[in-house]
């Protein structure tokens, strides 16, 4: 078992906030390996962008990590001081969020933010600095980038301006990217370009990636592994294949079924009654439980913690063995 | 079908307003606390002036000269009567500022009622209009903006006693400073009406309203003004300070309020001409009552637009 | 550019005539200018002619139209007070008027800006709450209690700095004459500026801090952060300057509004600014002083207006495409 | 032309037109010598929807499906072209009143339920606008009623009405919107992506309460969405609009399995699915152009594969549901 | 020695005949004089003229002016010039029409003696030609200044940039409103000047505390007026102190007794001033000690009179005793015995705390039960509303009132004189409209009247009319209070002019 990219153990993160501490991440735990997609999906505030921000140590007040541990290549890095995170920001860890319009600094050249951020992490002078931008415009596809390079981001589409942000998180050549929701933003056609540039740059470069989404279709397109995250756990994390074709956790169920699909006749969708609780009001037990038809006592009382089931892990009471499956729990695959 | 939440009572206004962040942001910040405790305790001062000064200073008749230029009552020459000294017409100093704080506070109230009145109305109108009516009173409003409030009170003050010759100054002084404050400070208002109305007029749910057949003005009055309205409330608190001042600032320039019946700003410019001769209470305690008032105003003002702002809770 | 600086101009002459209209409509009621001109004991005949030669009988369109065609040919006319002609007396003050608001703005910004960064980067600090708390001073006291105090410390007491006029000037070129140049200039420059650019620098730092807040939470600063920029970077490349578009508007309309507020502080030090030659002329019902007064100020206002969407458009490039190309 | 129902169809849109003025002002046009600039947003559309059948419009962002849908329900006056809905002209000045009473028979769910219900108002209120706007039902007791029995219909409880819009969840707002569209009895429906804001599950909640509601009251839906899976899920009969064309209408899951336009296919592959599991696909060519300046002919010719000289001179005409010359000469197999 | 000196108004013009004004003639007495001086106590000394005589029906004046004095820019002083400023005072344009009365005719008899004369007599032509300043006639003609700016032209005459005089200093250099600068002049006739002065700068500062400012912190020698409250802390202040003396203004309070209505009043139908007993109760409800100790701290002489002591004795008047029970007892009789209501105009900027005054006085009234609105005003709006021009619009008002001419006819003439005359100029002051046909008669025998004790005797007589008819409420003369460094020795003048021929700085 080589060393994973990216290993997440714990990690806690919460929120000060006037009547108490909201707990938006409770004690996540997964690994990515080099070359590796993991995409992780859930519903609207399940804690996917936090645990992004949280990787990459972005959680601002009244944020703040409450425990665990991120280890990147076998280094601690959740703990480092302001300055050492800030050379692994942009060096190691590149981001890519959603919307590539506000992304971009309007009032600066895509030339200018490139350089600016080539020179923040390597020694390369103005010049060469500037030729290593128009080879990275170059190699996210946008055409005629020696031209384009001088343009502001006002003057490139969503399409382009989206190449521009990943171009710009791989200026360092990262071991590993979070990108955020990359194509939630785009258009269909150029979603799928996107994602097409995602899969290459990290084929070619051997680059592991987080893609957070919604979007089941890019994920199943994309991901190596998925985790589905819920109420701010992750309730199961497995190959995408396992994940999107049998998902064992009720939610990821549900979620599986209330994609409507390119084929198939379903007359109604699959439908999970109910909204996610709160951050403030989650159920003892398990987070789902109010929304389970499976639901049983244990669920209401018990937090399940992720077990191993095969290739995959699900955190769910109808899966692990009370006895046996404790000790085994949180063992990356 | 999907769960049906359990009933749940409306929550009344009021636990509504306890449970509400803006409350509760007012609890967290002591500055904000004593500034509105300052607040509440000058306009409760203000309008219960008749019942908690010991004189009436706008009443001559009560007036004696030679009580003038009494220091306050712990210095030399102090009498128990004026706590805080007479002024240069031997009106209790003390009196005088509860009665013109009123005054002040009345003047700036409805001066900034009257901009906001304006501005809000023209806002609207050219937010939700657009086109040539935008352009229009978009251009009124530059025109307005080259007249700054002490020019517009100049002129005004002499129209008016152009217009009414016989009107004495005690009639329309008041309404010359709120029509000069009212017409100097709506642009603001206008302009940031127009830019949310901007934004609010192509939303979905005037759209909406719009669907159902409604016509523009109660559209305008019952949709968009609602969500509007908001930003106004912080420019009306720090506008009142700032007319309150622009109040004073007239008095100096002699159009202000008259001599008898003297505004905070009124006393201030009074007291201003015995700073020199060592009559210092004059021109010190209405300058601190209302340095008192503006600070409090504009840190409540401050405080409001960071609670109603949703990024910065 | 050259369009919209055409349309600039056009909508400014709609907004001085404009201007010109509603001062020339209000000065009608002002009072009587001839009672300004004769003595009391002037001959009630004698005030007739005047009144006739002044051409005040006349119809107010008649006046108007006359107006703005001696205005269009920058004749204002004579002074009724000094019976000089309006353009020198104004041309003689406004350097004196402009220098103010110009060192004033530059007070209001040298000291606003950085006091507005500090406080939005150091929000929790305590030197960054005296701050705020400090600026506060400048817009709760009356400007002209401001000044009369500065002078009563800095001129009475300390005998530092001089309490009125303008000290030495030079001449610069036919009439612009100038205090920067010499050190009595310089030190009369002192408190008026302070006086008059404490409530503009309160203004600015405000805003600066507000407006930074905001910037500090775009997600481009946050992307920024993501790309391992330095602090420094992120806080004076990036933030500040997106910070300083909306300040420049706000801060241009400002200036417009120093020169206006100038009157008081003129008043108060005896600045022989154009502000206090107002105020005289209104004093006295000097009305050719005051419509060109006006009309100045505002001419003033709508080329800074104009500079300022200029600028604007300079700093901002998704404004260069609607106003340039 | 596809084969019309005997009767008269519901909605009937012919040859639409909306075009935007977004020329540069005048002193600058005169300056640049500058013309006159026009945005086509709709080109020429035309559709019939039958009663009791959802027609969707899918098409990439910018093709004008929005537009079509305010010129549908009277938001927007078209540039050219009409719609009549049950037989009554949306644009005719002589059937004003009559528009009138049809006003209350159409109504909209828009996509963003965070921006269509006015956060000021109580929930309740928001449902009666229609009520007391079209006196559908008098007296504040019955409105109450009326307005409880709508929310209980979208899932939600009466007592709901009592509530302000932001302390409900995007799907449950949603669900606000439909009752106030119901309210208004409205037979006819036009959703413009009423689901691209939710997240699936909810969307799903959505999706399928619109459909049952469909079923019970045989509601017409006009539905908007770039979400191909979506549109094949709820639509009867889609069409495909490019650049303010409809390049092709066919009915609902025959588009899939047999598309024709080459756009459509494009579409289609452009779509990243659950089935398609670590399947590797062509990409997509381009983006799409600036409407202000649409290519001559075939807009769709700069990024079609099948492009031959003559769809860079001539438009081609909707034959048989489908704009397209390569389909129309049959050089592609029509489905 | 360099004097600075900070006065409250400003120096509008260096032509001596546009502007009227106490002010502008005081300072244009520096480079200016005219055929006679007024000394240190305003006594008529001779100037350019070096003595006059007047023929025994009083009708012709002639005046030997002094030889050898040139003007500044050389010119010589002659007859000439006498007879082009008599012609050039009375142009249109000219405010100072009246210094040479209009009939009359001037003659150059030779190069230095010139003839008045006149159409009736008049024995105090020559009291205001202290301020009739004589110009040079070369100088006027090179420079196309032969008239006076007009009011309606477009381009300032040079006289109005530049002075060319004969007296102790010469303009150096003058920004209107601004700053002038007078230069001793080394040729001026007078060897043996009184003053050790090398320069003049003379700078309005119009804002009172600015101008104190100023005083103590020693960046001017000489300011007028202090504001009375900061006398003491000039004195008390170790390097200047303030010169005070009576001035020649008096100020008082008029009553429109003209209309049968007055214009703002509670009372309707009817005018409460007409009656003597309204005007009897105004006057004794007036405390004009606390007036004069409270609002002017000290610094006013109250008078019985309409004028001033210094120009007519008032030996033997008395002012109507203090008595609000009096006085409210009065206004019972005459029918208002719960007082009215009616309005006050006041100026606020243009006599010594004249709005406090005025407060002080509604103050008073209301004791006895009149309830004065009071309208305080800047002098622009104050005048333009109750003088001729405005229509006289108002019912009781301050106002202050130096007769020009230094003589009691100017003030029975001009403020207590009928208006019924429309043609006439008598009474054009008058705001209250006061009408008594008698004062009138006697007014214009004094006029004539060339016997000094007859006169004045008249003038008496004329006065206590006045006073019978409590016509006015004459409350005092206001005090002078000039700022002066101790390093400057000044003395004051009653008549306000600051003029530095007498001044010694160290
Ligand atoms: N600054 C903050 N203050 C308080 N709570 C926060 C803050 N940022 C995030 N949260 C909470 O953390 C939870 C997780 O948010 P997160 O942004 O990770 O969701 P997400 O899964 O990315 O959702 P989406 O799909 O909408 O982007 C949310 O419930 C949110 O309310
Ligand atoms: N009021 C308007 N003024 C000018 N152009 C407009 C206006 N409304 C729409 N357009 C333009 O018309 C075209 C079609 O817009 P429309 O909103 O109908 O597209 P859409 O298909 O609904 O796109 P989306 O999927 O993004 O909602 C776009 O290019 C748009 O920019
Ligand atoms: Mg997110
Ligand atoms: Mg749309
Ligand atoms: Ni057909």
């Amino acid at each position: 078992m080589t060393v994973p990219v990216l290993s997440v153990r714990d990690l806690t993160v919460e929120f000060m906030a006037r009547r108490g501490t909201l707990r938006a991440l409770d004690a996540i735990s997964f690994d990515i390996a080099r070359g590796e997609v993991l995409g992780v999906v859930g519903e609207s505030g399940a804690g996917k962008s936090v645990t992004g921000s949280a990787i990459i140590g972005l959680i601002d007040p009244p944020g703040r990590i409450a425990g665990g541990e991120v280890v990147l290549s076998g280094e601690r890095i959740d703990n480092l001081p302001p300055d050492a995170m800030r050379k692994v920001r942009g060096k190691r860890i590149g981001m890519i969020f959603q919307d590539p319009l506000t992304s971009l600094n309007p009032l600066y050249r895509i030339s200018e933010q490139l350089i600016e951020t080539i020179r923040t992490h390597t020694d390369l002078d103005a010049a060469d600095a500037r030729k290593r931008a128009i080879a990275l415009l170059d190699e996210v596809g946008i055409p005629a980038p020696e031209r384009r390079i001088d343009g502001y981001p006002h003057e490139f589409s969503g399409g382009m301006r989206q190449r521009v942000v990943i171009a710009l998180a791989l200026c360092a050549e990262p071991e590993f990217i979070i990108a955020d929701e990359p194509t939630t933003a785009l258009d269909v056609s150029v979603q799928a370009q996107i994602i097409a540039l995602i899969k290459r740059l990290c084929q070619e470069r051997g680059t592991s990636v987080m893609l957070v989404t919604h979007d089941m279709g890019v994920i199943a397109e994309t991901a190596d592994r998925v985790a589905v995250m819920y109420a701010g756990r992750i309730v199961e994390i497995g190959s995408v294949r396992d994940v999107v074709k049998q998902p064992l956790h009720p939610y990821a169920k549900g979620l599986m079924g209330a994609i409507p699909s390119l084929e198939g006749d379903a007359e109604r969708l699959v439908q999970i009654p109910g909204a996610m609780p709160r951050l403030q009001a989650i159920p003892p037990g398990c987070a789902f439980n109010p929304r389970c038809e499976k639901a049983f006592a244990r669920c209401h009382a018990e937090r399940p913690e992720l077990v191993q089931l095969g290739d995959r892990q699900v955190a769910c009471h109808l899966y692990d063995q009370p006895q046996s499956s404790r000790d085994k729990a949180g063992i990356a695959a | 079908m999907s769960m049906i939440p359990p009933p749940a009572a409306a929550p009344s206004r009021w636990s509504r307003f306890r449970d509400s962040d803006i409350l509760a942001s007012f609890l967290k910040s002591k500055v904000t606390m004593v500034a509105g405790l300052v607040v509440l305790l000058l306009f409760l001062g203000a309008a219960f002036s008749p019942w908690l000064a010991p004189t009436n200073p706008f009443d001559p008749a009560t007036v004696f000269l030679a009580d003038s230029m009494i220091p306050p009552a712990w210095q030399d020459g102090g009498e128990a009567r004026f706590i805080l000294g007479t002024d240069d017409q031997g009106r209790d100093l003390y009196s005088a500022i509860l009665y013109g704080m009123r005054v002040s506070l009345v003047v700036g109230g409805l001066g900034c009622l009257l901009a906001a009145s304006i501005g809000i109305t023209l806002g609207l109108l050219a937010g939700y209009l657009g086109g040539r009516t935008d352009a229009f009173i978009m251009r009124i409003a530059d025109v307005q903006l080259t007249f700054p409030a002490i020019l517009i009170a100049l002129l005004i003050d002499g129209v008016v006693r152009g217009v009414f010759p016989k009107a004495s100054r005690e009639d329309t002084a008041i309404y010359v400073l709120v029509i000069s404050i009212g017409l100097s400070f709506w642009v603001q208002y206008a302009r940031t009406i127009r830019g949310s109305t901007l934004i609010e007029r192509n939303k979905d749910y005037v759209m909406a309203a719009r669907l159902v057949g409604l016509p523009a003005p109660l559209i305008m009055l019952r949709h968009v003004l609602p969500n509007v309205i908001g930003p106004v409330l912080v420019i009306l608190t720090i506008n009142l300070a700032l007319a309150v001042i622009t109040e004073a600032t007239l008095s100096f320039l002699g159009v202000g309020l008259p001599a008898t019946q003297p505004s905070l700003g009124t006393l201030i410019s009074i007291g201003n001409k015995y700073l020199f001769s060592g009559d210092w209470w004059i021109v010190t305690f209405p300058s601190v009552t209302l340095a008192a008032l503006v600070l409090a105003v504009n840190l409540l003002g401050d405080w409001l637009r960071d609670a109603l702002n949703p990024r910065l809770r | 550019m050259l369009a919209f600086i055409l349309r600039r101009l056009f909508q400014s002459l709609i907004v001085m005539l404009s201007v010109a209209l509603i001062a020339f409509a209000m000065f009608r009621f002002v009072g009587d200018p001839v009672n300004q001109i004769v003595s009391i004991d002037t001959p009630q005949a004698q005030v007739a002619e005047i009144r006739r030669s002044l051409g005040l009988d006349d119809p107010f369109l008649v006046q108007f139209a006359r107006y703005i065609y001696n205005a269009a040919r920058l004749e204002f006319g004579v002074s009724y007070q000094f019976r000089l002609p309006v353009i020198s007396l104004l041309g003689e003050r406004a350097p004196a008027t402009l220098e103010l608001a110009f060192c004033s703005a530059l007070f209001s910004l040298a000291v606003g800006i950085p006091m507005g960064v500090y406080t939005a980067l150091r929000r929790e600090s305590p030197l960054a709450k005296l701050f705020q708390a400090i600026s506060l001073v400048g817009i709760s006291l009356p400007t002209f209690l401001i000044g009369i105090l500065l002078i009563y410390l800095f001129s009475v007491t300390l005998g530092w700095l001089p309490s009125f006029g303008r000290g030495e000037v030079v001449k610069i070129g036919s009439w612009w004459t100038t205090g920067l140049l010499t050190g009595s200039g310089l030190k009369a420059l002192i408190l008026p500026s302070i006086t008059l650019g404490l409530f503009q620098m309160t203004l600015i730092m405000r805003l600066v801090r507000a407006e930074m807040l905001e910037v500090l939470r775009a997600d481009y600063i946050k992307f920024a952060r993501a790309r391992g920029l330095t602090t420094r970077a992120i806080h004076f490349g990036h933030a500040l300057k997106n910070t300083l578009v909306p300040v420049i508007t706000i801060a241009g309309l400002q200036l417009g509004s120093i020169i206006a507020f100038a009157i008081i502080t003129e008043t108060v030090f005896q600045w022989p600014g154009m502000g206090q030659l107002f105020l005289r002329s209104v004093q006295n019902v000097d009305i050719p002083i005051m419509a060109a007064y006006l009309m100045l100020i505002s001419f003033l206002f709508v080329s800074i207006n104009l500079a300022v969407d200029l600028l604007y458009a300079l700093v901002d490039p998704r404004l260069r495409a609607t106003v340039g190309a | 032309m596809s084969q019309g129902p005997p009767e008269r169809p519901f909605v009937q849109a012919r040859d639409l037109r909306r075009i935007f003025d977004v020329s540069k002002p005048w002193l600058n046009r005169v300056l640049e010598r500058a013309p006159r600039q026009y945005l086509k947003a709709v080109d020429g559309v035309s559709f019939d929807i039958r009663r009791g059948e959802t027609f969707a419009l899918v098409g990439e962002s910018g093709s004008g499906k929005s537009t079509v849908a305010r010129m549908v329900v009277g938001l927007l006056p078209p540039s050219d072209g009409t719609v009549s809905i049950a037989g009554i002209s949306m644009n005719d000045v002589n059937v004003a009143q009559e528009r009138q009473r049809l006003r209350r028979r159409i109504q909209m769910i828009f996509q963003d339920p965070y921006a269509s219900l006015n956060p000021r108002w109580r929930v309740g209120r928001i449902i009666a606008e229609p009520i007391r706007a079209f006196g559908i039902v008098h007296g504040e007791a019955d409105i109450t009623g009326r307005v409880g029995e709508l929310l209980t219909l979208v899932g939600l409880h009466p007592d709901d009405a009592g509530k302000f819009p932001h302390e409900f969840s995007g799907g449950q707002r949603q669900r606000i919107a439909i009752a106030r569209a119901l309210a208004a009895n409205a037979e006819f429906i036009v959703c413009d992506e009423p689901t691209s804001a939710l997240d699936v599950s909810v969307q799903a909640q959505i999706l399928n309460l619109m459909r049952d509601l469909q079923q019970r009251f045989g509601l017409t839906y006009l539905f908007i969405s770039h979400n191909l899976a979506v549109v094949r899920h709820m639509a009867t009969r889609i069409g495909v609009m490019y650049l303010g064309r409809l390049v092709e209408v066919s009915e609902g899951k025959q588009l899939f399995s047999h598309p024709r336009h080459p756009y459509t296919r494009m579409l289609l592959d452009a779509v990243p699915d659950l089935a398609m599991v670590g399947k590797a696909r062509e990409g997509v060519k381009g983006e799409i152009p600036n409407p202000i300046s649409p290519p001559s002919g075939c807009t769709f010719h700069p990024r079609c594969p099948l492009v031959f000289e003559r769809c860079r001179i001539e438009s081609p005409p909707v034959i048989d549901g489908v704009a397209c010359h390569a389909v129309n000469q049959g050089r592609i197999a029509a489905a | 020695q360099t004097l600075r000196y900070a006065n409250q108004g400003e120096l509008k013009s260096l032509d001596p005949y546009t502007v009227n004004e106490t002010t502008t003639h005081a300072h244009l007495g520096h480079p200016y004089e005219g055929l006679i001086r007024r000394g240190k106590n305003l006594e008529i000394l001779p100037g350019l003229a070096e003595k006059w005589e007047v023929s025994a029906d009083g009708l012709t004046w002639r005046f030997f002016l002094r030889k050898g004095v040139k003007f500044h820019g050389g010119e010589d002083f002659t007859a000439d010039d006498v007879v082009f400023s008599a012609d050039r005072s009375r142009a249109p344009g000219s405010n100072v029409q009246t210094r040479v009365p209009t009939g009359a005719k001037v003659v150059k008899i030779d190069d230095y003696t010139v003839d008045f004369q006149l159409p009736s007599p008049n024995p105090i032509l020559h009291y205001q030609w202290d301020t009739w300043y004589i110009m040079s006639k070369k100088w006027a003609e090179a420079n196309n200044s032969t008239q006076p700016t007009p009011a309606n032209a477009t381009t300032p005459t040079f006289a109005s940039l530049n002075a060319n005089g004969t007296g102790a200093f010469k303009v150096e250099s003058h920004q209107p409103g601004v700053k002038t600068v007078f230069k001793v002049n080394e040729n001026w006739w007078n060897k043996n000047p009184e003053h050790n002065l090398k320069e003049i700068i003379f700078t309005p500062i119009a804002s009172d505390a600015t101008r104190v400012a100023a005083l103590l912190s020693g960046e001017v020698d000489v300011i007028e007026p202090v504001p009375i409250q900061d006398i003491q802390r000039v004195n008390a202040s170790g390097n200047a102190q303030v010169l005070t003396g009576p001035e020649l203004r008096t100020i008082f309070l008029g009553m429109d007794q003209a209309r049968d209505e007055l214009l703002e009043s509670s009372v309707k139908g009817k005018n409460p001033f007409k009656d003597v007993r309204v005007r009897q109760a105004f006057y004794q409800a007036i405390d004009i000690e606390t007036i004069k100790s409270r609002v002017m701290r000290g610094l006013s002489t109250p008078s019985p009179l309409m004028i001033a002591p210094e120009l007519f004795p008032s030996t033997g008047f008395t002012r109507a005793k203090f008595d609000s029970a009096a006085a409210k007892k009065l206004l019972a009789d005459a029918g208002y015995p719960d007082g009215f209501e009616l309005g006050m105009d006041c100026p606020n900027d243009r006599y010594v705390n004249d709005g406090a005054i005025c407060q002080a006085v509604v103050g008073m009234l209301a004791r006895i039960g009149v309830k004065v609105n009071l309208n305080a005003q800047p002098k622009g709006q104050y005048f333009a509303k109750v003088l001729k021009p405005g229509g006289y619009k108002t019912s009781f008002y301050l106002l202050g009132w130096t007769p020009g001419t230094s003589d009691a006819h100017n003030v029975l003439f001009d403020i207590m004189g009928c208006r019924d005359n429309p043609a006439s100029s008598r009474g054009e002051s008058n705001v209250g409209g006061y009408c008594n046909k008698k004062l009138d008669a006697l007014t214009d025998k004094i006029l004539v009247e060339v016997d000094k004790a007859k006169r004045d005797a008249m003038i008496r007589g004329a006065f206590q009319l006045s006073i019978d008819d409590f016509a006015y409420i004459p409350l005092h003369q206001q005090a002078l209070a000039w700022g002066v460094s101790k390093k400057v020795k000044l003395p004051q003048r009653a008549d306000n002019a600051v003029n530095f021929q007498y001044a010694i700085k160290e």
